[in-house]
């Protein structure tokens, strides 16, 4: 089973069971979807999964008024990229509704994100960070073959608007033996990936099993780094966080996305000012560069952290 | 249409030969004739959209006086000149069982629709008892539960919100004889989310109605500088939707073409546009005092004011008279009064007491909400508990 | 419109008579029958365009078999069965004059327009020689200063810009002649950025030309559940600019639709909505095997292949013979191969010693610029000193 | 000269000295303006001033269009929250252009922005932290009468798309006796608004002087408050900000956008990882609430930091 492979079967819990649940987006009915995240679910359940239209503005308008009847749509963009055009209605309608009116809109948008070799600037971007600025929204990370299941269907049942981030290059790279759909965390829980004592690599998404891989690699030097999953980046479980640094001294933010600002900006901001006296050396950072996601496979395995831009960081962070 | 049809009969031979209100596109032009004529006809539903419309005059006037006096913070945005089409709309619509998303300028039709006058008096002065409770305001409200969704600023953004309501009706098997509807400034039309929204319900063939006020000027901007067709009507064939104009002066003409696009909607025909031109009388908002409406503009025949023009068509068909009106106007009057009064003596939002929560969802993790955690590092007051 | 025009005689015939091209929302129509005659009687005109076809499908080919190879990395998007309105596009512009905005399926209009054989092969291959430098791949690619700006995905994106670019030229003072072209499929006529764009240029009355290739499908989804209206077409009255229809399959045809609109552009007579109607013969890209599209869609009028009746149109005319074309053809897929070779022994670009600024601008105070701080502490490879 | 002055009189002189600059926006022309930051502009400059349609799409992809032409625009957005709208042109034509085609794109986009009593959660939005997350944008964020007019004119000198948020707050509140118009500090440099010893509030835009209002009453408790005004955000002058905390030893990190990360999790992240031996205690951040701008001046007042909150983070900070 792939993470995938989990994104369509939880889509198919959510029909089965929930008779409030529908699905829009470009090219995912009778086609399946771009990636294939919804395929067959068009016949199992018939009227119940839309193609739309290239209008991602009015698939999100659509998605706030059927949240305001009752309604939990589920929405895909068919890249993450793409829900820049969307902005406006999840900014500022979805996010604002609850607030304003009393009225929670139970809305969910998959965002196909992150980087793969060769998609270049507009097929790869993480816009996770932009969406958790905003009041209102819960933006999830998952990094799992379980938690992409899991978290799909627990921030369907949400009640307010869910921005769920799945990574593309985990798609069918990322296998699990089996999904174990009985009990599991909730949203709002980080997780620790794999345990350490050094230093605590704090991650989300892809960039967790790039963080595996390299502790991993610094094992050998007799290094054992401790992998912080955030799972949500909005809420953020910041205990677990602290927790873990209180246990190594040594924090490194780690994020696939653009270095202003961001999730791995949050986690030092909340880290220092929250467990300043935990912190054996100073935090550190390593995010993209600040460049668009570049198209060539070169570039682009340059322009994100990899397992040895990790290492060499922790090496530094561990001399401190 | 220099001549404004003023009794009944006139009304209804200017609505059959396209004058007072004309059905473009070519569609069942007489069948929509005969039932405009039908609609003209009742009595009832001319009464209740003028009362809308004389209610929410004397409101806005009373808003306008409260911003002149200081009682109204941030903007005030009238609908005066605008209450016919606003009020026609407003009244072809049912309460419960219609969405209706009614825009800046849409007191008249909110009224119509059945919105309590305190919503507005409350929403206005900032009452934390008003369906906003301070936390939006003017006319930023609503009650999306009950089919009357709240507007956002960003123009154009209602359109798919409603389309996306009667989608989830369709779903729920509860579309039947539903209709919903919004308004739209010609300004909005220029925005993506109004091409978007119109387009995806006419793919979905949803019963909606998208009533476009032209009322020649978005903010300062004339309708030269905003699109280059010649007449707003023209798009509804590109969408594939009905469209229809209508003189947005005259009550006769609005009750008849408005109500027919609501009953074509209501019966199967899909969307339908309707094109209304007509004059704002007021500034963009109460700070404006419109000095960019030229002379001419002002005085040619949308220039009138279309409460004028429906007291008398009113009086002329019979469906009121004088005396009526002017006990209607002491009612509403004292209605306002009482309404700005209650809510002037309403407390305001406590900022202490205020939850500072923009997400229904608690997390079972302590501190692990954005709102507690952020909260305890926010500005004072310290955050209420729950 | 089940009989091809295939005769120039007939062609022409059909041009006039509004089947090959239709020159619809009644515009000039004798006048500009008479134009396309001129057009399609241009035999220079049609060499050019059905050259640029042929190496356009000899170089996509060419690519498709790459990325079956594994020779490309990412998306490989093709105009297969699209040629035509493409090419007549490109050849009715004038590069170092014309600004023209290809999209995703338009190599044969970038041939004729004058693009470069290795930006394509290039941008592909991922040379650092290329446009693009190894940035960004496949179909994005351009030169915007000289007239090609580079598409950006977001579908619809291009249309403003375009209009930007006129916009810039007018307040130059270098406008005249110049016609701002690009092209859009019929899913992204569903965008509020083609909206806003067409509508901003028909209010500006900018010398523009929008090209939609209507394919019948946007990526899996058919018409029907993109648009209402029964042609695309439709639309250009709602803006109030100029429309025509074409049958997209049919060189001369285009050649005549496509050329009037340019020429109506290029002389004051404000923008131009082109609908062409035909068939993608390939998949949404290499990976694709579209077998979305229905048998009997794919074996009508419309899923012809616009290069086999180019190819007899310029025969019948003698606008060209058999034995030319066959030499065409072997140029071309020598220039092809030779590209790629070329390409392929390019170096990649390298990313330590790639600058990874996104800013022309470098700010005096030291180490205070985004680029140079973040790099230090984002990922390996160093930054490379600029 | 109030800073609306400045920035209509930069407007003025622009148009005088460069003929590639022109202005775009709604109700910009004969109106000048939903603020009147172009008054007499349209009939001083014929033929350079326009009015565009309600189309933030269009009309930053007219900006882009233009300056790929080599013109520089100045759009006015009528309000910093409907640049949401135009958001896709600007962050992914606009920001990406000169990247990917090393042609630059000069535009400059002036985003009225923050929050004024009364004007709700629509009409009040800080944006910095969404297009500083960018690659590709320059994010200005001018305090004082004389860089709103400086840094308007320097800004549209670059040849970078501009984001030029000015807050209305300040319009006609803030007030210069006039303007040097020669030396001035260039983009990219942050600015000591008040020096001080014992901490160090780093602000932008409108806190800057809300910042410097809580100094003057903590000077009565003997406290000397340093406030760094980082004048843009995108660049980030880091190296004052560490000058300064070096001097004080603490750090308040001061916005009044939303608390999700932005440019006080950036502003802390920076120092704490580049500057962790220079704090004495842990650094702090004050953000709005996480909830929407309300509407109510009391809400609203409330909402954001006020010389009250500002006061009391710093006595927290200067008690540990
Ligand atoms: C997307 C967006 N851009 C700009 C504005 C600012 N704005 C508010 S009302 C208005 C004019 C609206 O004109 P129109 O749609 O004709 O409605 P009217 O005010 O005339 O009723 C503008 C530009 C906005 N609210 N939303
Ligand atoms: C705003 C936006 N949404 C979604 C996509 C993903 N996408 C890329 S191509 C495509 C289909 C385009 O169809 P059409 O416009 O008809 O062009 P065609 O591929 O048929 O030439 C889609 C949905 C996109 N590029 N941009
Ligand atoms: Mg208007
Ligand atoms: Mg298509």
């Amino acid at each position: 089973m792939t993470y995938i492979d989990a994104i369509r079967d939880a889509q198919d819990h959510l029909l089965r069971e929930d008779p409030s649940v529908f699905l829009y987006g470009q090219d995912i009915a009778t086609f399946g979807g771009a990636f294939k995240a919804t395929k067959g679910l068009a016949e199992a359940y018939p009227g119940r999964v839309f193609d739309a239209p290239i209008s991602e503005d009015a698939m999100m308008g659509l998605a706030v008024g059927a949240g305001i009847e009752g309604m939990r749509p589920v929405i895909e963009m068919q890249f993450a990229d793409f829900s820049s055009v969307g902005f406006n209605q999840i900014v500022n309608q979805a996010a604002t509704h609850y607030y304003r009116t009393g009225v929670p809109v139970p809305l969910t948008v998959r965002l196909p994100s992150g980087g793969t070799p060769g998609s270049g600037p507009f097929h790869s971007q993480s816009m996770e960070a932009v969406y958790a600025h905003y009041p209102g929204l819960i933006v999830l990370t998952p990094a799992t073959v379980s938690d992409a299941y899991h978290m799909l269907i627990d921030g369907v049942a949400l009640d307010d608007p869910v921005i769920y981030c799945e990574h593309k290059f985990l798609y069918r790279w990322l296998k699990a033996k089996s999904i174990d759909k009985g009990e599991h965390l909730p949203i709002g829980h980080a997780r620790i990936a794999r345990a350490g004592k050094h230093a605590t690599v704090v991650a989300y998404s892809a960039m967790v099993h790039e963080a595996v891989r390299a502790a991993e690699r610094l094992l050998q030097d007799g290094w054992d780094i401790e992998v912080v999953d955030l799972r949500s980046v909005k809420p953020l479980d910041i205990d677990t966080v602290l927790a873990s640094v209180a246990r190594t001294g040594r924090l490194l933010a780690l994020g696939e996305a653009f270095p202003w600002g961001g999730v791995t900006a949050e986690v030092v901001a909340r880290v220092s000012a929250e467990g300043f006296h935990l912190l054996d050396a100073p935090p550190m950072r390593l995010n993209a560069h600040d460049t668009p996601v570049p198209y060539h496979p070169k570039l682009w395995a340059a322009h994100r952290p990899t397992p040895e831009s990790i290492c060499d960081a922790l090496r530094r962070l561990l001399a401190i | 249409m220099q001549s404004p049809a003023e009794s009944e009969a006139d009304a209804l031979k200017a609505v059959a030969a396209g004058a007072g209100g004309t059905l473009s596109c070519g569609v069942l032009m007489n069948e929509s004739a005969a039932h405009a004529a039908n609609l003209a006809l009742d009595r009832e539903f001319l009464r209740k959209a003028y009362l809308a419309m004389l209610r929410a005059r004397i409101l806005e006037n009373k808003l306008s006086s409260l911003y002149k006096a200081g009682k109204i913070v941030g903007g005030v945005y009238l609908g005066r000149g605008q209450e016919a089409v606003s009020a026609a709309l407003g009244s072809a619509l049912e309460p419960g069982r219609d969405v209706y998303a009614p825009l800046i300028r849409d007191q008249a039709g909110r009224t119509a629709f059945g919105e309590p006058l305190l919503d507005c008096t409350r929403t206005y002065l900032g009452s934390v008892k008003g369906p906003m409770r301070g936390r939006d305001g003017n006319i930023h409200r609503g009650h999306p539960a009950q089919g009357m969704p709240v507007m956002i600023s960003h123009l154009g953004a209602q359109v798919s919100v409603v389309a996306g309501m009667l989608f989830a009706r369709r779903l729920k098997g509860r579309i039947d004889g539903v209709v919903g509807a919004t308004t739209i400034g010609d300004g909005a039309t220029s925005t993506g989310a109004f091409h978007e929204g119109l387009n995806l319900a006419a793919i979905e063939r949803l019963p909606m109605v998208v009533v476009v006020a032209n009322n020649q000027f978005a903010y300062s901007t004339p309708n030269a500088r905003q699109f280059a067709c010649a007449d707003l009507v023209e798009r509804a064939r590109g969408y594939g939707v009905g469209g229809l104009s209508v003189d947005g002066t005259d009550l006769l003409a609005c009750a008849s073409v408005i109500g027919e696009a609501v009953r074509r909607a209501r019966t199967g025909a899909g969307p339908q546009l309707v094109v209304a031109r007509l004059l704002r009388l007021t500034g963009h908002g109460e700070h404006d005092d419109a000095s960019y409406v030229p002379d001419h503009i002002r005085g040619d025949h949308y220039g009138r004011d279309c409460l004028d023009v429906a007291t008398r068509q009113l009086i002329e068909t019979g469906a009121t008279n004088q005396e009526e009106i002017d006990a209607w106007r002491e009612q509403s009057i004292e209605e306002v009064r009482a309404a700005v009064a209650k809510a002037q003596r309403e407390p305001a939002p406590d900022p202490y007491r205020e939850s500072w929560a923009a997400l229904a969802s608690r997390f079972a993790v302590p501190d692990s909400s954005p709102t507690a955690r952020d909260s305890a590092t926010a500005a004072t007051p310290a955050p209420a508990t729950p």
